[in-house]
């Protein structure tokens, strides 16, 4: 089972994370030929997410996530984010504050249903896909092993996903006119989404 | 290394930018909702509104042009970042109208997907919108689909033209055909010789060898694909006019818009330079300038180098770009 | 290492550059006699003209500010260095007219030798002509001998009173009177952060230490006095407008006019969160200002830094900054 | 005797050694608080002399050579050497073209007296004057022992006199407000006028 106060304290765990790493995603940005400013972008998101004091339930709770992260954080992040945060509350029952296995996998599936529609981008174009479609896939097909599996499963593959945006050539986002020297180093947003889902991980 | 800029803390940077400006300006434009400018003075609602979004950290841009005959409202994100939708939707919702509202979006991924959905949820509430879309980077191919062209300086020419159609009490189906005429009319081609220092987080952005330059550079530092050595002020100047007149497609007789924007640490003296032999070729082949623009409109920090941006005009964009306006950095008497 | 800079002949840069702006601005200036750059469209001759002069490199300064309501004309030397006496007097040969001229000389060697000398001339050739000489930088110190203080931006507002004041067809007794009286009231103190590169050898000027920035800076880098450690830009801007304040003497009720002049690299974000600073300590003490300026208008190459310009206005001074202008970089609409 | 051929010779050779330091008086200019053009304005200044072709006497050739430095050089350098030159013309007898030791002190002493008028600065202040205000009084007491001695006396003078300026603090010109840090380096204009006379004396 996955509780709210659990899936609360996962938020929190991701975001001490993603801020441990917010030059390293920075830099990455910069390395593909970014802007240089992933890391200030995602912190800023956990930033404004920590605010959030929401209680009610899942749905309440990632609906509270989505208008905050989206009135204050700008650039890609503010709608990519907001997108896969909406796509879960869209997905939560109502009122429900315990989630089993099944039901993990309907809110993430609902997420990336969401953030679908914000981006064409898919696997293989050097974006925050190439971990969160793979995360994603594997943490439904794990639904089967229990809650902690389907996160354990989620976190190695978006692991995966990342680390295979070295081989990619951007296609989407600002180092798209990079051409072959986009080549090399990890996407930056695949690189914060993968800290993410270790957190879940390891927070749960 | 410290960071070699004036400032104080760097969270704050895109709320006090945008108080310094409308203190400066006060007699043009004014901050509501902490982040959309406005004119000081609002224009009647009987005419169309136009509005544009985007990151900050390119001063004057966007804030900079909002003013008589130009802007009527900037909606301004964090640096370098967009901003988000529900912040875009609260200006749509200030400028509703019965004349309609022309939002100009640049083509930058997080820009496009912010207006996207505030684009959707406008629609919803029954705000009246036509979006341009200004894509008019080569650097990626002339002829690729226009999706892949980024929205670089040409955007502020576009504000000057369909500014001064929404002064006139043109209609919205006028403004979006003569602004997206104009719009397919122009193209943009940057060049960068240093990187420059990304003011919140002090990393640094495309950093480039000592003796060497590249065309086709972003509007944030992002790599273009044009790396050479550095060359001089006229062969780059010939360098870039040369795809500009084929994208453009201004022949003998066309009457058309040279505008060279600095971006950051490159003097005015080198655009004024760069300028005269670009004119110079564009006057080779017969082509008409009209008066121009050497200025800093849209800037990358303090990265050296500048966009060229080249404008073919029918006879009323000549026309358009004649008439008064008066925001802090666009002025025309 | 190759200077990052797009030029072409080193010698030739002053030549190029001041085509470049003529035609750029065609409908503004024009280029006559190599060097003297005047407006498209000449005032008559029945009033005051009003003519300056200056080094080059400073871009826009000094023709970028000819035009209606401000400058009859600018005469150029080269990057750096005042135009020789025989060039000034050709300028003021051409505007010799019953009215009279103002010349406007920036305190600084190499131009006041070269005005006295013309000075000279043109009496002697009956060119009726009263000098102003801008001597506003405090950073040597505020009640020192006015000769030993140097000609920073403060030229440029001092352009805009008195040109609309010939505009407007004052005497040239009546010019001269409220143009010195301006002056007086003015005070200039700049800050610098980076050194620049000297556009014709490649020479770099005024090194500064990576982690220190430096009050009082002069127009070409020269060193000023006050290093410390890079402050904040609301320390900066505090340890700045004080002693203006003190120098030009404003106090609550008068009005003035706060000008941030970038000298290169430093962004209009920049200016703007350090103006923010600046006109809420005048605001504090019940100081008024009228609608300032943040830009680019004398320049030291890419140097970093800018110069903080506060003028003390007179009621007629306020009128005189609303009226009409139509040079390159100072319009007013 | 000087004849106003090996006057012109001193001039050529003057432009020569000038051009060969020309980045050093740069180097001086910013050293000490000016602003790094010295060598590019004393370049510029000798390429304008070396079109003048006049060749009539002592008189017109000086003043020709003051028309074209002040109508091409800008800067300080300008009014300065206009003036120089333009005093040494109105000191030179008409229609001359050699002159003995005596001549050749009221020639220099001419100089010296207008730019003087141009300029307060005197000995001590560190500027130019440094160097030809000593080394127009030592080529002047020097006119008992013949023209080559006088400008001999004159090189040896400027040099010391340009050294001297080392220990000063500049109170005229681009780097007055410099204050003590304007003590140590050599002052650029001076640098160079010595050089002109230590050509002068060389080429004699
Ligand atoms: N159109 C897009 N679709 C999917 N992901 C995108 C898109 N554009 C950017 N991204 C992701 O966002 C990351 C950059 O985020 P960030 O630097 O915060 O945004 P910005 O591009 O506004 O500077 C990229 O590394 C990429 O993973
Ligand atoms: N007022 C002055 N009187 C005498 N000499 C001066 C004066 N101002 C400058 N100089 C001399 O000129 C030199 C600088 O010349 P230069 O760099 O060519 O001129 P600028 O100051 O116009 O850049 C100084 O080193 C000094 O010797
Ligand atoms: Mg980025
Ligand atoms: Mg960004
Ligand atoms: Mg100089
Ligand atoms: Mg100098």
């Amino acid at each position: 089972m996955l509780t709210l106060q659990k899936f609360k304290e996962m938020m929190v765990a991701a975001g001490v994370d993603i801020r441990a790493s917010e030059k390293h995603f920075s830099e990455l940005d910069a390395a593909s030929g970014g802007d240089g400013d992933h890391g200030t972008a995602i912190v800023t998101a956990f930033n404004a997410m920590d605010k959030v004091t929401e209680a009610g339930c899942f749905k309440r709770y990632l609906k509270a996530l989505t208008d905050t992260l989206q009135n204050e954080a700008c650039g890609s992040t503010s709608t990519l984010y907001g997108s896969w945060l909406q796509g879960m509350s869209d997905a939560a029952p109502e009122k429900v504050t315990e989630l089993d296995a099944p039901a993990v996998a309907t809110l993430f599936k609902g997420g990336l249903e969401e953030i679908g529609f914000t981006t064409k981008a898919r696997v293989g174009d050097k974006t925050l896909m190439d971990a969160l479609i793979p995360a994603t896939e594997a943490l439904c097909a794990a639904a089967g092993s229990g809650v902690p599996a389907m996160f354990k499963a989620g976190a190695e593959a978006a692991q995966k996903g990342s680390e295979a945006t070295r081989a990619m050539r951007a296609k989407f986002g600002r180092a798209k006119n990079l051409g072959e020297r986009s080549i090399g180093p990890v996407d930056a947003g695949s690189a914060s989404m993968a800290t993410i889902f270790t957190s879940f991980a390891k927070a749960f | 290394m410290a960071m070699k800029k004036f400032l104080n803390d760097p969270s704050n940077i895109t709320k006090e930018l945008l108080e310094g400006m409308t203190a400066c300006y006060s007699n043009k434009v004014k901050l509501v909702n902490e982040k959309i400018v406005v004119r000081a003075t609002p224009k009647c609602d009987c005419k169309v509104a136009i509005v544009s979004l985007g990151g900050t950290g390119h001063e004057p841009a966007i804030s900079g042009f909002v003013g008589e005959g130009m802007l009527d409202a900037s909606v301004a994100g964090d640096i370098f970042a967009a901003p988000g939708a529900p912040k875009l939707l609260e200006a749509l919702r200030l400028f509703k109208r019965e004349a309609g509202i022309i939002l100009v979006t640049l083509n930058h991924a997080g820009d496009r997907m912010s207006a996207n959905k505030a684009l959707r949820d406008a629609q919803k509430e029954g705000i009246k919108v036509m979006e341009i879309v200004t894509q008019e980077d080569i650097s990626a191919g002339i002829d690729i689909d226009p999706e892949e062209k980024r929205g670089l300086g040409g955007c502020i020419p576009l504000y000057k033209v369909i500014g001064a159609a929404a002064e006139q009490g043109k209609s919205l189906e006028e403004i979006y055909e003569l602004g997206q005429r104009f719009n397919k009319q122009m193209a943009t081609l940057a060049v960068a010789m240093t990187g420059c220092t990304h003011p919140q987080n002090g990393g640094v952005i495309a950093v480039l060898p000592e003796d060497e330059m590249e065309i086709g550079m972003g509007q944030h530092g992002e790599a273009g694909g044009g790396r050479s050595k550095i060359l001089t002020a006229d062969e780059t100047a010939a360098k870039m006019i040369a795809p500009l007149m084929q994208a453009t497609g201004v022949k003998a007789g066309d009457s058309a818009m040279l505008i060279v924007n600095g971006v950051g640490a490159t003097t005015l003296m080198e655009m004024f330079v760069v300028y005269r032999k670009a004119a110079g070729l564009l006057a080779e082949k017969g082509v008409k300038t009209v008066p121009g623009i050497c200025d800093e409109l849209l800037t990358v920090q303090e990265m050296a180098g500048f966009q060229m941006i080249l404008c073919k005009l029918d006879p009323d964009h000549v026309e358009l770009m004649k008439a008064t306006a008066n925001s802090p950095y666009w002025t025309v008497v």
